[in-house]
């Protein structure tokens, strides 16, 4: 997958942000987010303890113990707190964090999230994602259409292990934004130059057009 | 100062068998030293609960590597290979929890409270056998409070009384985990007189540590290092 | 500054039947001057979580006077005579909860957990009718999360973004309650530029804090006292 | 009752007191306790939120936000820590208060506690009574004998409504101490010119003589 695409996919999700917002970022594309958020005060949780998480520093300020949920040297904002983890998690669980952007496996026509296993696989991880998942106030999955080998990974059933009841609000691609309302999917955005046919190809989840809003960019 | 305890007894504190809590995110805010002395202790059976095995050979990793540990209990591990082999061998069990009901878990131990309701995990892999009970806004699953025999954590300094402050997003588990366990022991970067740090600033109250230990780690260009040997 | 609230906007916010988290032990770290708004806002059927109900004709006890509570949750409501009458006359209902209880109910309702598990007033009339699960060292009962619809609260200082800081004690029931409520007002003595309080010594993060009021109280003496008016 | 009753309870009460030990004093008799304990470093927890809890103050430094449990202004002695309300009872609930020193309206012979509420009258306070007995390591009871009028409070049976199943560790009266063991009551000292048979009259509770270590004060 082209870094192109990814960075198209955090350029569309910035946009969602709303100023005063409280934003917690996965891993993967999440990650290249803050390049693209200009001119909104908003301010990124990370779930080891940190609201208010800063760009990497310079080499000279680089401190192991101000770090990201990646696990990568970060710095912080002015305003900036530091908390212990069942603080971070009582603010991510509780409905206090606004937006969660997540990388996904699967998602179901439902909304409905695989983000931590792979059946037949080793599954020794799940972090933060659970929580996350069953607590941010709106959820938005920033993925690769379909995975590297061309598997669709937006279904209409999960094959892969959920992540949670909680349905998530919005899905961002390289091709296309899709909504969720009441457990329903709907096409809002169409990011590429794909056709729509073409799209309905490699989605297996059924969505309906938002003919209201529907954008091509 | 009455807490003080020299790195080289405190593996004397530990017992084949014990359930640790060990402090710490990936290698921030981890007790490296107190986990150099358990690697060369012999101890065997261990059972630790962090969020991560450290990384291979570093931190907790150590313990993969010197057969220390019978189980690991926390959120990730993919990331350590070593933990992933010894798993897949059979030689280390594993037990995933979620990231925050790890932590409220461990605070719960700390807390005298037996268990928590919470969402997270409802309707997945994670939530197989526990129990469920239905509240105003919906579905909660039941998570038992975690306790250990001794909680190793990493702090920043330690006053003369055993109170404790943090570095940065160093805090992380550590505070909770010093509430959970019979035995606390802390490794600190320094040691202040009492009164340096300001009641309102304190993280970790004295009642909570039974002993300090001074890191044999110093920071350099932002990480720990062992120092070089002076001999 | 985003947040700013003046005071004589603050009671728009409440709307008859809501119910109000209040920090505060007796008077101490207690939002007086929000409260005041209350008194004379002639808001009806609120129902006030709050430690006790101040002290008679202060604090929360002004709204005892002022005839805005229907109802009291709280822990220690026997040294306001004028709330023990109110409830002999059936006035104002009264639901007692343990101190401890009350705490780590209203944190579980700002931390998304449905209820907990307790052995405080287990075998106790305080248990009556509450589900009960016995763990590995005893009975526990479960206490459910306590939610508001608003928070009153009470900082020493906050920056401008919203973060705060208490004094000494004050601190109390304030911080919990900043996570447990749809809107949380913070009543503070003082503003300060974002950044002059350090990360680590901040105690409620900006992201629980809704609306900030400068109050109108002055602290002469060590204790707050209403400013003799200006005109 | 006397002053010197209450001192001479408060006093018996801190030689029980260990050097490192945290302490949790309740209302009444347990207030008096900090001026009698000499030369042992322990540490008085407030549940409102203060670990380290030093004397009233000099009129000069009187704080409203600096004061005990029972809404007294108190000072702080140094290395003192201050936390919230939930942290404040996570250390008592958590067992992390070595010793409680609880006033009651009754005690009986198991060590089953009622110290707040008296039936038929107005039970509208509760406070930290029910966390600290089902909490703090050690209990240990400050009490007069019997109440005012010559009720006795150390009863058989408790006839006003229990704290909890948890059992207290001792009694200290102005006549005697009592300890508990396997929900066993004995007498261990008696600190009045008081005979064992008038003892007797005036504690319907029943309790053995720990003869090994019967002392007279």
């Amino acid at each position: 997958m082209s870094q192109q695409q990814r960075i198209k996919i955090a350029r569309r999700i910035a946009e969602e942000f709303e100023d005063n917002q409280i934003i917690n970022l996965g891993v993967g594309i999440p990650t290249l987010i803050p390049d693209y958020i200009e001119g909104k005060d908003v301010y990124l949780h990370s779930e080891n303890g940190l609201l208010g998480m800063g760009p990497t520093p310079e080499e000279e300020f680089v401190n192991m113990d101000l770090i990201s949920a990646s696990k990568k040297p970060v710095s912080v904002e002015t305003g900036a707190s530091i908390f212990d983890s069942s603080d971070s998690f009582l603010m991510i669980r509780g409905g206090h964090v606004d937006v969660a952007v997540l990388g996904t496996l699967q998602v179901d026509e439902t909304g409905e999230v695989a983000n931590w296993a792979v059946p037949g696989q080793n599954i020794l991880g799940v972090g933060g994602a659970m929580d996350l998942v069953a607590g941010a106030k709106k959820i938005i999955i920033a993925t690769m259409h379909t995975s590297k080998d061309g598997t669709p990974k937006l279904l209409k059933k999960l094959t892969f292990p959920s992540s949670g009841v909680r349905k998530v609000d919005m899905i961002v691609t390289e091709h296309a934004v899709f909504e969720f309302k009441d457990e329903k999917m709907f096409l809002i955005e169409v990011l590429s130059d794909i056709t729509l046919e073409e799209l309905k190809e490699i989605t297996p989840a059924s969505y309906e057009l938002s003919t209201k809003k529907l954008i091509r960019v | 100062m009455k807490k003080l305890l020299k790195l080289e007894h405190f593996s004397e504190l530990i017992k084949d068998g014990d359930k640790l809590l060990v402090g710490g995110f990936g290698l921030s805010g981890t007790p490296l030293s107190l986990i150099d002395e358990i690697a060369t202790s012999g101890k065997k059976n261990l059972t630790v609960v962090s969020n991560n095995l450290g990384e291979k050979g570093k931190g907790l990793g150590k313990l993969l590597v010197s057969g220390n540990l019978k189980k690991a209990i926390g959120s990730y591990f993919t990331t350590n290979g070593d933990a992933v082999n010894a798993w897949s061998k059979g030689e280390l069990e594993i037990e995933l929890v979620p990231q925050g009901t790890l932590a409220e878990a461990i605070r719960c131990g700390g807390a005298g409270i037996g268990g928590f309701y919470t969402k997270t995990a409802v309707g997945t892999k994670l939530a197989e056998g526990k129990h469920q009970m239905t509240f105003d806004d919906g579905d909660y699953i039941l998570e038992k409070a975690i306790k250990g025999d001794v909680a190793l954590i990493k702090a920043l300094k330690a006053d003369t009384l055993g109170n404790l402050i943090y570095d940065q997003t160093g805090r992380n588990f550590n505070p909770v985990m010093a509430t959970a366990a019979k035995l606390v022991i802390a490794e600190v970067d320094e040691i202040v007189e009492a009164g340096e740090i300001k009641p309102e600033e304190i993280v970790t109250p004295h009642l909570f540590v039974d002993y300090v230990v001074v890191t044999k780690y110093v920071k350099e260009g932002g990480r720990y290092v062992e120092p070089a040997t002076t001999n």
